[in-house]
């Protein structure tokens, strides 16, 4: 019964797959996006989610039948725009939430629980010179800093090297892992360690892990869904986070079409849930017309 | 042109054949054979005639190849890679060591009872119905009276009619032999190669084993060897006796047994060896 | 006769019979040749993409390279760090195996009386079918926190933890395959050396190891091929940090756990990263073929020994 | 003149038959160290994950929420595979059974046959995962559906069956083969009717064995790739699946991010553990009940 | 109190013991020896006096008793796990059986050979010098000495004194026995048990065992196992026969040869059955 021609919320019964693959960091409000599809809306469709990473996943999205979503928390770029064209796939790009890049630190870390931008670009610079957290200030422990990092296929990665280290390079021994349950997990088990990542793993983590408050300028900013914002308090290490939709695809296939609308009318409540910053309505609602748009071709 | 044999014929040394019985007619002929297991000769030069009708023991004492003669006469001692043979057997005129002959075709005629019952682990209706079978007879009603028939000429019917679907592995010994027998009867043959039948059975099974075989020689050839000269006697028409691999004398039974022409024949049968 | 005549009948009909007669052998011929068919299909697959990689890699950075970073822009290719995790993690797997292994044959061979090793034996067998994932998640969950608790410097994710488990995992193997050596050596042997006095330690030691020694060898080797091929230990507990190290303390990843990184994340065709993983899987394929090959020859010379 | 001075033998021997104990000893608790292990591990998964079952979580789909998450998929997704791999496996590994045992002229072709076996026997699992991702999920273009894990699996354990069959054929005693023969059958009727029928006990214990070595693989499907959010059940051998050891692979590695994973990943274990346990007890039990009479 | 032994003796009911020879001293001395495997009794109430300096023959047909009881005299036949022992062996005057006895302390007197030579896979030179070094002889002058005393008292050093280095699986099986029995001579035992120590030897072979045999006794008690009626008669002083595991007669080697008291001994080595 591929009624795809109707209009989804008219409870038509749709069926078939839809394969999302892309950033770990998105990962959590996708699945969660995707579990409650099948739960609530449409039964029969098989969504699947995978998390190799942002660049990663466009390696998979970029090909003749690739995946039909790919996440991402960065945004797409010239080359991967390039292949797009290439291949003739026609490419939305689709904002769903807000991140804030959050820095974590062991709980026992009594001590760097405030940072400034400042000392912590210099800690993961490699020209930094901090390799002892008595070398970011003299009051601290004399001990080794352990950075910990998503690896480079990680749209953070890119992220907190382009946007925050300005395309410096990282330190030597950086120790930068595929799966952020590991880093999660290596954090909160050394003392000395300082990693970075989306701030969803710090929020479903909290009893883990403490969040570094970054001074801007202004006074140490705790990193949470209301200082994450374009122009909030944390603004400077906030992010969009993106799902990227085959648009060939979502023309051929109604349940990706049909997923893409749900996923954008149900993302500000499922970024709530899953640790990230809502969008404004009216972006939104752009956003769904445009995939509306797409219906009738 | 034969593979199977080797043609360097020997002259036969030895070995006195029976006077011909002109009436019956000969089922088979084995003229000069001989048989390598390797480079170690098991027959010698045997030349031997088994008329229709009747049952011919072969007696030796062990090792003499007894059953590898036997074995050679369906062909089956061919199931051991060192085998060699030379000279020929006529089976009803035909040479069954010729390479263009289908060892298949003489099995189906020529039915083998062995030493130790070997029924197949399966329902005693499904051992003697195998043979059948295999050659192609499916309809029920024919198996349902090839088996019967089968049975009753193995004198076993009586005891496993109640049972026929019931595993073989469930019968004495006695009666797994004569269920072998039956198996063999069951695709009629035309001889029966019979490998000491009764040497794993007890003494009343053994009688009921050589009364069937008395009864059965109305219909077909046997071919018995027996380690056991009293039985010889009782039954069979003819007796070959071997010694390492050669006939050393092959006669009626009576003649064999009353007046034997060799010495060794002699010692063999009054129990002075073997 | 009517059977007879049936049989007859029906064997003029029987021509299809015998094609199939005919036919057999070469499907049967047909179906075993598929498993040389996987070892040549496994050549194949992973020489040509090999190929393709050295193409882009020279092959002595790579064999001499102790850099292993694969992602991003300026990757680079050194297998020495995977080579150096995947010996040192089969080196602290034999250092388990081994000597347990070898004193559980010993026992069982040796010592135990016949009861005592009908209850033993199902319980090693019970060790050798554990999936390696449960090992894993052994390792991750329980022992890698228990050394923690006595080993100060140690990672959350370390390579000694899955070196052990994998060890342990391994201690059946051995242990079965060593025992089946020393139960052929024949007891007229024993005989000889306890009528001379010796106590079961000695004739054990001076007799019965020397003269199993080869089928012992025989199991560690297959051991040491079985350490080298496994997987999800250490991809679980070991993390995925590209260590060049000798410090087992460390996070170090093996071939296999790369191999399981790299197509679980990214993998597109056609790249360098995708080669890379056929050039890693060759030089597994390569060290646990020539493991094989080695207990394989062992064996069979100690087999024509008695 | 006397070499072996029997007080100084008599001395030593004390010592010596302490050693003995002491080695004795030793060796009974390096034996005792795989019970302890073994007890340890069962310990372990049973306090962490025994709570966790219940019917929901056996029929639940997979969730990210540790409450409402079960196993259904993982566990049709793993009868599906079984029902892939255990027919392959069969007919490749009977086949190829039947052709060294019975066919095969002993000499070089059959010890290359049986060399080349024994190392695909010593292949890690990696590789055949690496050969499946490029064969049947690239090659074939199958995706990473039941099918293609079916037949890479399938793969995987042909050793195991063929080296069991091999021996269940070879133990059919040669009477039966002669008794057939005896009847005129042919080499293949008395293949399929004697020896196949009698060894079939023998076979089905040793393709248990390999189809329990198959459900407790990881790493050649992980290779061939499966998602880490999978919810749908899957519905026969084309559709695309999880299976009960990628489950606890991936909650495993979450557990650090929601702590309650871990237990579900011990609850899949016992799960796991619990199938083995039973497929073992069948291979047992046709063992003995099948056990020959010949 | 002794576990080994149970202690329901039982009244000897037959066996006939030579006059005690009172110039030499008992070696071994058995009293209502039984022993059990599992449900099988193998031996049967034995007494029997083992003198010093003699050569003792045991002898009768297959399945006698005669290697479970030559195993007994050193403890040898608790490998098999069903066994059970009632009864006392004395050697020294001391109860072997006796739960506090060291088997090893008694093997290291107690010398065996066995029926098929059965060297170590080592060198000759270790396989002698085996005993003496796990009794704690480390000094290589006095091993060297210890291993050519040995092999010269075994009569084979003339043979091997060139290829001490050579795996003793390169010998012939006669020279494996002499080697064997060297190994024996090695830890100077006082006793000397022999199984069937020529029945896998050709009879060049054998008769050098033989002489080698009479020529230890000057120094050991031998105790020889043998089926063969000749060489008891050409080497022992006594003989003892079994039958069933009951000691049928035992006796002066001569006695036994020349005039046994026994019906059934004379039937035996009169070759009447056996
Ligand atoms: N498969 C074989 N390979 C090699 N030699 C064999 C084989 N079978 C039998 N022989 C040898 O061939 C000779 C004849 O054996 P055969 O079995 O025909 O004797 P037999 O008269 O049937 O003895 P028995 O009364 O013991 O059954 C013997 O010397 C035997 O060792
Ligand atoms: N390990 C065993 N288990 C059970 N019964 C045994 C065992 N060893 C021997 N027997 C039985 O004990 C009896 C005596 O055997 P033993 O070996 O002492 O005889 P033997 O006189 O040495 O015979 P042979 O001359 O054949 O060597 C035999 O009936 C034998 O079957
Ligand atoms: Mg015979
Ligand atoms: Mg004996
Ligand atoms: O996993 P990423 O969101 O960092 O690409």
């Amino acid at each position: 019964a591929c009624g795809g021609n109707d209009s989804p919320e008219g409870g038509a019964e749709l069926e078939g797959s839809v394969v999302i693959d892309g950033s770990g960091t998105v990962y959590p409000f996708m699945a969660k996006m995707a579990e409650n599809y099948m739960t609530n809306a449409q039964e029969n469709v098989s969504v699947e989610v995978s998390r190799a990473g942002t660049s990663a996943g466009f390696q998979k999205f970029l090909v003749e039948d690739g995946t039909d979503f790919n996440n991402a928390s960065r945004s797409i770029k010239e080359e991967e725009l390039a292949k797009a064209e290439e291949l003739g796939t026609e490419v939305q790009e689709l904002k769903v939430a807000l991140d804030g890049l959050t820095f974590v630190i062991n709980k026992e870390n009594d001590w760097a629980t405030e940072l400034t931008q400042q000392e912590i670009i210099e800690i993961f610079l490699a020209s930094g010179g901090k390799q002892k957290w008595s070398d970011v200030r003299p009051d601290f422990p004399e001990e080794e800093i352990k950075t910990y990092g998503p690896n480079e296929n990680h749209g953070t990665y890119e992220f907190m090297f382009e946007n925050i280290l300005g395309e410096q390079d990282m330190v030597e021994g950086a120790n930068l892992q595929q799966d952020y349950s590991v880093l999660v997990d290596l954090v909160s088990k050394d003392k000395n360690a300082i990693a970075f990542f989306g701030y969803g793993y710090y929020a479903s983590n909290t009893d883990k892990l403490t969040a570094v408050n970054v001074d801007f300028g202004n006074g140490p900013v705790e990193p949470s869904v209301e200082t994450i914002a374009e122009d909030g308090e944390y603004a400077e290490f906030t992010r969009p986070v993106f799902s990227y939709l085959n648009v060939n695809h979502a023309k051929e296939k109604p349940q990706v079409l049909d997923y893409a609308i749900y996923t954008m009318e149900n993302a500000n409540e499922v970024a709530q849930e899953t640790g990230f910053a809502p969008l404004p309505e009216e972006e939104i609602q752009a956003t769904v017309d445009t995939l509306n748009g797409l219906k009738g071709e | 042109m034969s593979v199977l044999t080797e043609n360097k014929k020997q002259v036969s040394t030895m070995g006195e054949s029976p006077v011909p019985d002109t009436k019956k007619s000969i089922v088979y002929d084995t003229k000069d054979l001989n048989l390598w297991y390797g480079e170690d000769q098991a027959l010698k030069n045997i030349n031997l005639s088994i008329y229709e009708n009747e049952v011919t023991a072969i007696i030796g004492p062990s090792g003499c190849g007894k059953s590898t003669y036997i074995k050679t006469l369906n062909r089956m001692v061919e199931m051991i890679p060192v085998v060699r043979i030379s000279g020929e057997i006529l089976y009803r005129g035909k040479n069954i060591l010729d390479k263009n002959f289908k060892v298949e075709d003489l099995r189906t005629k020529v039915g083998m009872v062995f030493q130790k019952p070997n029924p197949f682990p399966k329902s005693i209706f499904e051992n003697v119905a195998y043979g059948p079978k295999i050659h192609g007879i499916r309809d029920k009603k024919i198996l349902n009276e090839i088996v019967e028939k089968s049975l009753r000429g193995a004198a076993i019917w009586d005891e496993v009619k109640d049972r026929l679907n019931e595993n073989a592995y469930g019968l004495s010994g006695g009666q797994q032999q004569r269920l072998c027998i039956a198996r063999a009867l069951a695709i009629e043959p035309d001889v029966i190669l019979m490998d000491e039948p009764t040497s794993a059975l007890d003494p009343i099974s053994t009688l009921k084993v050589e009364e069937l075989v008395q009864e059965l020689k109305k219909d077909f050839s046997i071919i018995i060897v027996t380690h056991n000269m009293q039985q010889a006697a009782r039954i069979s028409d003819k007796t070959a006796f071997f010694l390492s691999g050669e006939v050393v004398e092959f006669a009626d039974t009576n003649k064999i047994f009353s007046n034997p022409s060799d010495k060794r024949t002699e010692d063999y049968i009054t129990g002075r060896f073997g | 006769m009517k059977i007879r005549d049936l049989i007859d009948e029906k064997k003029k009909t029987k021509s299809i019979g015998n094609s199939v007669e005919k036919l057999i052998p070469g499907i049967l011929l047909g179906i075993a040749v598929i498993s040389i068919l996987t070892t040549v299909g496994i050549l194949l697959t992973l020489i040509t993409e090999t190929v393709l990689f050295f193409q882009e890699v020279p092959i002595i950075s790579f064999f001499t390279g102790t850099e292993l970073k694969p992602l991003g822009e300026h990757a680079v290719f050194g297998v020495l760090p995977l080579l150096t995790g995947t010996l040192i993690s089969t080196l602290i797997a034999m250092l388990v195996a081994i000597p347990i292994g070898l004193m559980t044959a010993i026992y069982l061979s040796e010592y135990a009386s016949e009861k005592a090793r009908k209850i033993l034996k199902p319980i090693l067998e019970i060790l050798a079918g554990i999936p390696t994932i449960v090992y894993g998640f052994f390792a991750f969950t329980f022992v890698t926190p228990l050394l923690r608790s006595f080993i100060p410097g140690l990672e959350p994710t370390n390579i000694l933890s899955p070196g052990i488990v994998m060890g342990i995992m391994i201690i059946p193997m051995v242990a079965s395959l060593s025992e089946d050596a020393m139960s052929s050596v024949p007891n007229a042997m024993r005989e000889g050396a306890l009528a001379l006095g010796s106590t079961k330690l000695e004739v054990t030691w001076k007799v019965v190891l020397p003269a199993a020694i080869s089928g012992i060898i025989a199991s560690f080797v297959l051991g040491i091929s079985r350490a080298i091929g496994e997987t999800m230990i250490v991809t679980i507990a070991s993390g995925s940090s590209k260590n060049f190290t000798f410090d087992v303390t460390q996070s170090m990843q093996t071939m296999t756990a790369y191999i399981v990184e790299v197509t679980g994340g990214e993998a597109a065709a056609g790249t360098t990263l995708y080669h890379s993983l056929y050039a890693v899987a060759f030089t597994l394929f390569v060290f646990t073929l020539i493991m094989n090959m080695i207990a394989q020859y062992i064996s069979r010379k100690y087999r024509e020994e008695y | 003149m006397k070499y072996v001075d029997n007080n100084q033998v008599q001395k030593k021997m004390g010592s010596r038959l302490f050693l003995n104990m002491l080695a004795k000893s030793l060796f009974l608790l390096a034996t005792l160290f795989g019970l302890i292990v073994l007890v340890i591990l069962i310990y372990r998964v049973f306090r962490d994950g025994a709570g966790w079952i219940n019917f929901d979580f056996i029929t639940n789909k997979l969730s990210t929420e540790p409450e409402r998450a079960g196993i259904m998929g993982a566990i049709l997704g793993t009868f599906w595979l079984m029902l892939v791999v255990a027919p392959v496996t069969m007919l490749l590994g009977v086949g190829t059974a039947i052709y060294l045992e019975e066919y095969a002229k002993k000499g070089r072709l059959q010890s290359l046959f049986q060399t080349n076996i024994a190392n695909l026997a010593g292949v890690p699992s990696v590789v055949f995962g690496l050969l499946g991702l490029t064969v049947f999920v690239r090659g074939l273009d199958l995706g990473n559906i039941v099918l293609a894990g079916g037949l890479t699996m399938a793969l995987l354990v042909l050793p195991v069956v063929v080296v069991s069959a091999q021996e269940a054929i070879r133990a059919v005693p040669q009477f039966l083969r002669e008794a057939s023969y005896g009847m005129g059958a042919t080499k293949w009727q008395t293949i399929k009717n004697v020896v196949l029928p009698a060894s079939i006990p023998g076979i089905l214990t040793g393709t248990i064995l390999a189809l329990s070595r198959a459900i407790g693989e990881t790493a050649p499907l992980v290779v061939i790739g499966i998602p880490a959010l999978l919810i749908p059940l899957p519905d026969g051998i084309f559709d695309k699946f999880t299976i009960l050891p990628v489950q606890i692979y991936y909650w495993t590695l979450d557990s650090a991010l929601v702590s309650e994973y871990m237990n579900l990943a011990a609850a899949t274990i016992l799960i796991l553990l619990l199938v083995l346990f039973i497929m073992n007890s069948i291979a047992i039990l046709i063992r003995n009940k099948f056990q020959r009479r010949f």
